[in-house]
């Protein structure tokens, strides 16, 4: 690996508010990681944790302690030493209850204690999910003086202020922000982490984010030379750039599942009948649904069949589940069981200038034709579309879920706990998979843990709330150049080990 | 002169010749349409294309028609000048009279700065307008009418023309102003020794003002005579026409004697005299062809066929026998 | 028909700079206390300069503009007070024939949907009648039968006049007001027009209010002429005695810068001097005084009334004043203006 | 007592034939509607169906316009665009032209604080970007072209209301309008018979303007995804949709940008026809 | 001054308009997951939860301060934001106005001399095609054309310092150029043609000037005149029509800020961008009456 030089990437929006624990988006967390270093952090792959800040983490039998060894040295990107005081103040700050959208993830700890370079964490309950967690973004380590120093009243003011400027544990410094045109990222130079070399990373000296909204431009400017990265190309363009030789077109594996979300509530929220509270009817629109014809059309081959509600990337993903295969006959006839014999029409909404929402439903508007399902489709912007989900006030929706931590409780909580929100107010409930649920948040055996869930997809799956589609991977477009970048599949884009080739 | 129009080409003006000598002043009446200021402008080339003009401007033994554009720059403002109708169209309104009458300075005499703004001042003064040194610095909007017409003419003068071009130089103005004007314009032709082209359709301003009068019909020149001999005994039908459908001194409340229907339609090329649908002593000799313009006497030229026989202007109408009598009345 | 005292104003827009250093609200002075009178069947001239308020005044008889003070009486009547049905039944009676003879008619109108409107809005004719009346009125005025069914851009501008003309005959006047009627017509042409008024006056027994500036067409119309400047009328009387021995000295230059037809009588000086002043701005006392080759003291400070002289007529001049008129005119001090 | 008739009219009675680019823009405006009217006789395809044989094809005898990510038939959908794109041109103008037109009108006539009143609403519309308000208007009621049509007459009648409204205070002056006040008609009689047929010239004019600018909004809306709905074929949102697919499959946005030029055309050669042809004869 | 009502009303119209939009804030920042607590929380924090009347007068009291508030999405000043975004619009605005007066005046001028000729028909055709086509489409081939083929300029962006700036937003200020000079050619060529047979042109030819001279005293003045009235007119689609421009290219401007603050219900930058706005647009038009009765010393001004 050659080191120096900039890495020019083109993002298709800008970040909003660049603090680990109260920020929202996805377009915050995916670089986040960059900026802040967690104890653990997420392999590669998607499946596995790896030491981070944390060289080393034990637990204990009983699963109520977890031990961790801070690294030597550790040190924050202005110089200033990386201490167990600040592990503990980020630690709590972050899982503060009212602190963010997040804190929920580390809310089985109890007390973090601190002597030294160990960390222990006492847990008030076994939490198979707590390494994952602390290889989440919201864990990140930041450094307290900085923070407290920072002009505000309260937290909140503090936040702002801190994250216009912000210094972390990451590879990687803010060091230029333009907001909604560009920010530049330098290299830490106290960055603990060692290269190939044996010298510290990261390789490039700094990577600048350009905000390209338009997505052909975004192409353009990546095959006019003018960037070396280019996140979110359509689907549409994938094959043509797989073809430019200048380039690596590549398809990072995520966890994104793309599904319709139902509304299996017996009336809808104008007091209509619902014909998706009936099971046989979700059922036949599952097995209506001709996947490997989506996957051509929308996601121009790039996709693969979903089969169970979580992605294949998600640990404990259960290779067994079938899904729902396309079969005709058989949509037919669980439709002729039910009420609906003569066909229905339902509603989806979509969002308004997603090109591959209207490819996939104007697709299903024919498909269901087959079975005298009419498609109405309802375009609506994002916001509108999400107070209305959040009102349940919807028959149908488009949605796509990646998970932000290596483990699958997260997507399970959302798409099949009722009490969190409504699973994915769906409606959806079942009291075999809570109490499954609930018992696989507290077991430490993996196999254990591993039949519980294959148990809650099957159960899922048969009940249907949700039309199964197809699993994208994130598309990136590379110069040849650009060697040792990865979007793991939870979607961080990982620079720390990027280099250019001269 | 042929102008080309959505209906048809328009023979505007037909065989017009006349000549002025310096210091003379001629007067063009006619009525509106006949084609007077078509030919004007004819004298000084300011048609463009699709506009054909055809024929001989004779100046100082060349003809401008077809005299380089370089050189005709030098004749037209330098050599002949031209005011128009209405002053507050010709004048530009966003640049300021001293603008306007300085550009004209520095085109034909070479005065730029001072000595400009000096001159020009003086022009003014010449023309009547009081305080003239401030008033250089106004814009057209800010005169009156008389004064813009006084500004006209002087940015005309600026050159020292040898012919001044007048195209209806009064008719927007009131008659005590039109009085100040065409006084004005008498002085200056003694003072500067200029041949003068009076356009004009009030037979008024012609006898106070002109030496010769040509009179034009339909694009053609009808009769051309010294002025008190046109007045006296019009030696062609139109031009007595005229003279007898204005209201004469002395005969109250009674019917005028007007010149029946309009003027013709241009667009079809006259195969007759054009007048002929309109004239009382109409004959057949005078549909046979375009009368000609012949000289009848010293000085004089007319174009109708009944040139002799015509009676005083102030003789009772008498119509030959073929024609009904198309007078009004009970 | 009466007219006392008629005022009319026309404000200016002051722009909001002068007005915020205080500057007064500027008005045009169009009409300053003028005293008429028309009387039955006769034809009253009146003449004057551009701006002098000759439109003004007519388009004030008709209620084009409503005056801002003095009164206007028609048989009786008082017409600045007419509204609505009244005002329209007034109207009916006086009616208005206009200058310019290419916007006076709609041009999207053919001249039978103009005659036959007025017809009908007034319910002179009953539909069944209107189209024989529409005919009859063209050949009032001297038009073919076959004019009805023409847009007005085919006729010419003479034409045209007789169709205005048709149009305020539909109503059946008693009395036409015709604001400068054949000043944008040629000469020819204006005597067809002239002769066509002349007649009409005859057969209907029309009171006309004949505006004009061509002091040779007033002169020859009009039984009496009221001579106008800068919105005051200046001198009134009989035709032969404005013409043959005018008073005013406004009138008397205007007949001197009319220009002769006969060229034998060439005058060198011009026969006044001066511009018109701005109605913006009319001089104090008598407003012609500026460029009055006879004023003096008393004419910048009083304004001269209207007055009866005693060979008949009226005229408004200091020369004429009782107190003066013993005075020679030239024993008077010059004003400068 | 008799009366002389003069017989001479002076401009002869001339048939007026209106201009070439009338004409043209005419006959071209009957293609428009031809397709807009019979879509299903001239399409070979339906604008909607898929064909996952035949998607992202090339121009062929078979799909002359190729087809696109669907393996619809984009000479099909071309033609079924007419009608919902004349429909917008229709839509977008109708109620800014009579409302604004009558406004204007109205208030050209009566002036005074009716003028002011009016005048200052259009100036809240007007300090407003056209495009931002549209966007506002739209997110507020939901995509589509019913709310677009709501939005765009929201905002669109200022522009007619002002040309009329100038239009009437000019033609209030003419002497014709005069006449008519002294001729005793009534106040509503001169504003609908004689000035508003008089006045209303130049909106027409740039009612054939509106109209494609009313396409091009629809276009612009359709890029923001704001626009007509799938599987609506509108050549605006087709072009947007084919962007992605300029370099590999240019027919999808090339053909109906074609059309839209087309429309373009049409309207302004009709607008420059118009105000030729509508102007009065002085 | 009607121009502080009319601000007021504005500022009203919009505070209404922004809350008819369906979904809040809280739905637009937090998306899909978030839960009923945190939505509940998000809102009181934002003040949403007050009656409207309230929070109307509170961003008036602000307002008089000088506050616009603070972005809910960015979580910055709003007016940092049009403070940084603005002049990039209007950088980006002007360009385009120059731009288009610099191609639509001697085209316009061309064509209006050489009227009814192929010329003529070349250059009134050429630009009814460009007001006929999409404004991203055109952006889009321009981009394609002179970016990425030819490699002529920048693919997006704003670029540094002037010349940077110059640079880089050519070819967006050459779409929206285009656009104008499409509207600007119509009228110019009217106008100038209209001059071009005006009485004093006449005057001008008659007294012997160069061509040159009459072109550029008499004609060009007097045609600059409608140009800068049709200018000032269209400065404010010319901002709006940067939305998609700035989109397609890639600058930070506030048109496509004002578009993603609809979308993002971001309602303190919609209220503070609207006010900017309505002044920006409201100064334009000062600017051109100012101009105006520069080059016409018959205007007055009111
Ligand atoms: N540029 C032109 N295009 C078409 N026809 C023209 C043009 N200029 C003049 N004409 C026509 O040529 C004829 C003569 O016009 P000209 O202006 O010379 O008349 P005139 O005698 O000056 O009339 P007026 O007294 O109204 O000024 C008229 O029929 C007029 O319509
Ligand atoms: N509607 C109006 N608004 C403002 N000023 C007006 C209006 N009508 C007339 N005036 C002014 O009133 C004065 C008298 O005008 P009026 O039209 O009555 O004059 P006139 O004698 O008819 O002139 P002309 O011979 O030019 O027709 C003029 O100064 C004129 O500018
Ligand atoms: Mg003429
Ligand atoms: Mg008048």
């Amino acid at each position: 690996a050659t080191r120096g030089g900039q890495l020019v990437y083109g993002r298709y929006a800008d970040s909003l508010f660049l603090d680990p624990v109260l920020n929202d988006a996805n377009l915050d967390i995916w670089i986040l990681t960059n900026l802040y270093d967690t104890l653990l952090q997420p392999t590669a792959d998607g499946k596995g944790v790896q030491p981070g800040l944390a060289s080393r983490y034990v637990a204990s039998s009983d699963g109520k302690t977890l031990t961790l060894t801070l690294r030597p040295g550790l040190k924050f990107a202005d110089g200033s030493a990386l201490t167990g005081a600040d592990v503990k103040w980020s630690l709590d700050r972050a899982r503060k209850p009212d602190a963010g959208a997040w804190s929920s993830s580390l809310a089985s700890i109890d007390t973090v204690t601190v002597s030294g370079n160990t960390v222990t964490l006492k847990l008030k309950r076994p939490d198979p999910t707590l390494p994952a967690a602390l290889a989440t973004f919201n864990a990140g380590i930041m450094p307290q003086k900085l923070f407290t120093a920072a002009p505000g009243k309260n937290d909140a003011e503090k936040a702002k202020a801190f994250a216009e400027k912000p210094i972390g544990s990451g590879p990687f410094v803010l060091s230029e922000w333009k907001r909604g045109s560009y920010m530049v990222l330098k290299r830490n130079p106290y960055y603990w982490k060692k290269g190939d070399d044996g010298k510290a990373l990261p390789y490039l000296d700094s990577v600048r984010f350009e905000i390209i909204p338009d997505d052909n431009t975004r192409i353009l400017k990546l095959q006019a030379g003018e960037l070396q990265g280019a996140e979110f190309i359509p689907l549409s363009r994938v094959a043509e750039l797989k073809r430019n030789a200048a380039l690596d077109m590549e398809l990072f594996p995520s966890t994104k599942v793309n599904s319709i979300l139902m509304n299996n509530r017996p009336t809808l929220k104008n007091g209509t009948d619902n014909p998706l509270s009936d099971v046989r009817v979700r059922q036949a629109l599952n097995y209506a649904t001709n996947k490997d014809a989506l996957i051509q059309v929308v996601t121009y081959g790039t996709g693969k069949p979903m089969t169970s509600y979580m992605s294949s990337t998600t640990p404990l993903f259960d290779s067994s589940q079938k899904g729902f295969p396309y079969d005709l006959a058989k949509a037919k006839s669980l439709l002729a069981a039910s009420k609906y014999k003569g066909g229905f029409e339902v509603s989806v909404l979509a969002t308004s200038g997603s090109a591959d929402d209207l490819a996939l439903l104007t697709a299903l508007q024919q498909m269901w034709g087959a079975i005298g399902v009419r498609l109405k489709i309802e375009q609506v912007d994002a916001a509108t579309k999400t107070a209305r989900y959040r009102a349940n006030d919807f028959q149908m929706r488009t949605a796509a879920w990646t998970n932000d931590i290596n483990d699958p409780s997260q997507i399970t909580s959302y798409y099949a706990l009722f009490d969190n929100i409504e699973s994915v107010h769906t409606g959806f409930k079942s009291a075999e998979i809570d109490k499954l649920f609930a018992q696989s948040q507290q077991e430490l055996s993996r196999i254990t843990r591993a039949s519980q869930y294959r148990r809650i997809q099957s159960v899922y799956a048969a009940a249907a709330p949700i039309i199964y589609l197809y699993e994208t991977p994130y598309p990136v477009a590379l110069s040849k150049k650009v060697n040792g970048f990865v979007q793991i599949p939870l979607g961080n884009n990982i620079f720390a080990s990027t280099w250019l080739t001269k | 002169m042929r102008i080309p129009t959505p209906g048809g080409t328009l023979h505007a003006v037909r065989g017009v010749s006349f000549d002025v000598q310096p210091g003379e002043v001629l007067g063009i009446v006619g009525e509106s349409g006949s084609g007077k200021s078509v030919t004007l402008r004819a004298l000084l080339r300011l048609h463009a294309p699709p506009i054909q003009v055809t024929g001989e401007v004779g100046y100082g033994g060349e003809n401008l028609l077809t005299l380089p554009p370089s050189r005709l720059r030098g004749v037209r403002g330098g050599q002949i000048s031209m005011i128009f109708q209405e002053p507050m169209s010709a004048l530009n309104p966003v640049l300021s009279v001293g603008e306007q009458i300085t550009e004209n300075l520095a085109e034909h005499r070479g005065l730029r700065g001072r000595a400009a703004q000096d001159r020009a001042a003086e022009l003014l003064d010449l023309t009547g307008i009081p305080s003239p040194r401030a008033r250089l610095r106004d814009y057209p909007h800010q005169f009156s009418g008389g004064m813009r017409q006084r500004a006209m003419i002087a940015i005309a003068l600026a050159s020292e023309p040898k012919l001044l071009l007048a195209d209806e130089p009064t008719t927007a103005l009131d008659v005590t102003i039109q009085d100040q004007i065409l006084r004005l314009l008498l002085r200056l032709r003694e003072e500067m020794h200029m041949g003068v082209i009076l356009v004009t359709h009030d037979l008024g301003v012609i006898a106070q003002t002109c030496d010769r009068v040509a009179v034009m019909y339909g694009g053609r020149l009808m009769e051309t005579a010294p002025v008190t001999a046109l007045f006296r005994q019009p030696r062609h039908a139109y031009a007595l026409g005229l003279l007898r459908s204005l209201p004469g001194g002395g005969a109250h409340r009674v019917p005028l004697q007007p010149i029946p229907g309009g003027p013709p339609d241009l667009r079809v090329p006259p195969t007759a005299c054009a007048f002929a649908p309109r004239c009382a002593y109409v004959t057949p000799a005078c549909l046979v062809a375009e009368p000609p313009l012949l000289e009848i006497a010293p000085g004089r030229a007319s174009a109708c066929v009944h040139a002799a026989e015509l009676p005083g202007p102030q003789e009772p109408q008498t119509a030959p026998t073929s024609m009904p009598a198309r007078q009004v009345g009970a | 028909m009466q007219v006392r005292g008629l005022t009319k104003t026309f404000p200016v827009a002051t722009s909001l700079l002068e007005r915020w250093r205080g500057g007064p609200r500027r008005a045009v002075q169009a009409l300053t206390d003028v005293h008429l009178s028309v009387r039955r069947g006769e034809t009253l001239g009146i003449v004057g300069e551009s701006g002098c308020g000759k439109s003004t005044l007519a388009r004030c008889l008709v209620r084009l503009y409503d005056p801002d003070e003095g009164s206007v009486r028609y048989g009786g009547e008082e017409v600045t007070a007419l509204r609505g049905a009244a005002l329209r039944a007034y109207n009916r009676r006086v009616q208005m024939i206009f200058q310019d003879p290419y916007s006076s008619l709609n041009p999207r109108m053919s001249v039978g949907q103009v005659l036959r409107e007025a017809l009908s809005v007034h319910r002179m004719r009953p539909p069944a009648e209107q189209e024989a009346r529409v005919q009859e009125l063209l050949t009032l005025v001297g038009l073919p039968q076959s004019a009805a069914g023409r847009l007005p851009h085919e006729f010419s501008g003479g034409q045209r006049q007789r169709i205005g003309i048709a149009r305020a005959l539909a109503l059946e006047p008693e009395c036409l007001i015709a604001d400068e009627l054949v000043s944008a017509l040629d000469v020819s042409v204006q005597a067809q027009v002239v002769n066509l008024l002349l007649e009409l006056q005859e057969r209907l027994d029309l009171t006309v209010l004949f505006v004009a500036h061509d002091l040779r067409l007033v002169q020859h119309l009009s039984h009496r002429v009221a001579v106008m400047y800068l919105g005051r009328v200046v001198e009134v009387a009989d035709t032969a005695q404005v013409f043959g021995a005018p008073r005013h000295p406004y009138t008397q230059a205007l007949l001197a810068a009319a220009p002769s037809l006969d060229p034998a009588r060439r005058t060198a000086a011009p026969a006044l001097q001066g511009e018109l002043p701005s109605p913006l701005n009319i001089p104090s006392g008598c407003a012609f005084r500026t460029r009055c080759p006879q004023a003096f003291a008393r004419c910048a400070e009083e304004r001269p009334a209207l007055q009866p002289l005693p060979e008949g007529g009226e005229v408004a001049c200091h020369l004429y004043s009782p107190v003066t008129s013993g005075a020679a005119p030239g024993q008077l001090d010059k004003v400068t203006p | 007592m008799t009366t002389a008739t003069l017989t001479p009219v002076a401009a002869p009675r001339r048939r007026r034939w209106p201009k070439p680019t009338l004409l043209v823009g005419l006959a071209l405006l009957a293609v428009l509607i031809l397709a807009a009217v019979f879509p299903a006789r001239l399409a070979p395809f339906s604008p909607t169906d898929f064909d996952y044989e035949a998607i992202l094809q090339g121009p062929s005898a078979r799909h002359p316009f190729g087809t696109d990510n669907f393996g619809r038939d984009v000479l099909s959908r071309v033609i079924y665009g007419t009608r919902i794109d004349l429909q917008i041109a229709v839509f977008t103008t109708l109620f800014p032209f009579v409302f604004g037109t009558l406004l204007g009108a109205l208030t050209g006539y009566l002036g005074r604080w009716a003028d002011a009143l009016v005048g200052r609403v259009a100036d809240l519309v007007v300090v407003f970007p056209f495009l931002v308000l549209v966007i506002a208007i739209v997110a507020v009621l939901g995509p589509g072209l019913t709310n677009m049509y709501v939005a765009v007459s929201a905002v669109g009648w200022v522009s007619y209301w002002r040309l009329t409204r100038g239009e009437v205070m000019t033609q209030k002056k003419a002497e014709y309008a005069q006449a008519g006040r002294v001729l005793g008609y009534s106040p509503s009689r001169i504003l609908l018979r004689h000035l508003l047929p008089n006045a209303v010239t130049p909106a027409i004019v740039y009612l054939m303007t509106d109209m494609s600018l009313g396409i091009l909004l629809g276009a612009s809306l359709g890029y923001l995804g704001l626009g007509a709905q799938p599987p609506t074929p509108e050549w605006g949102v087709m072009v947007a949709d084919g962007k992605n697919f300029m370099a590999t499959a240019w027919w999808i946005s090339t053909f109906p940008g074609l059309a839209l030029t087309l429309a373009g055309v049409t309207f302004s050669l009709i607008g420059d026809g118009l105000a030729d042809a509508l102007r009065p004869r002085a | 001054m009607q121009i502080i009502p009319t601000f007021l009303a504005v500022m009203l119209l919009v505070f209404l308009l922004v809350r008819l939009l369906p979904g809040d804030p809280a739905s637009a920042v937090l998306g899909d997951r978030a839960t009923a607590e945190i939505v509940e929380r998000t809102n009181r924090e934002l003040g949403l939860d007050r009656p409207l009347p309230v929070q109307f007068g509170l961003f008036v009291q602000r307002l008089l301060q000088g506050d616009l508030g603070d972005s809910i999405s960015l979580k910055v000043p709003v007016l940092r934001l049009i403070a940084e975004r603005l002049p990039v619009t209007l950088f980006l605005s002007v360009y385009a106005a120059v731009l288009g007066v610099l191609l639509a005046v001697p085209l316009a001028v061309l064509a209006a001399v050489r009227r009814n000729t192929w010329v003529d028909a070349l250059i009134r055709g050429v630009f009814q095609v460009g007001l006929s086509l999409p404004v991203f489409y055109v952006a889009l081939q321009l981009l394609t054309l002179l970016g990425a083929r030819l490699g002529w300029f920048p693919i997006g962006g704003y670029g540094e310092g002037f010349t940077g700036h110059l640079y880089h937003l050519f070819l967006p200020a050459l779409t929206l150029g285009l656009n104008l000079a499409a509207v600007l050619v119509r009228t110019l060529r009217n106008s100038v043609i209209e001059v071009l047979t005006a009485e004093y042109v006449s005057f001008a030819r008659a007294k012997g000037l160069r061509g040159r001279v009459i072109m550029t005293r008499h004609v060009l003045r007097n045609a600059l005149i409608a140009t800068v009235t049709l200018l000032g007119l269209n400065i404010g689609g010319l901002i709006g029509g940067a939305v998609i421009t700035e989109s397609v290219f890639a600058i930070p401007g506030v048109g496509r800020l004002m578009v993603d603050a609809i979308f993002g219900r971001d309602y303190p930058v919609i209220q503070g961008l609207t006010l900017t706005f309505a002044v920006v647009v409201s100064l334009v038009f000062l600017v051109t009456d100012l101009i105006h009765s520069r080059l016409d010393p018959r205007v007055e001004l009111n």
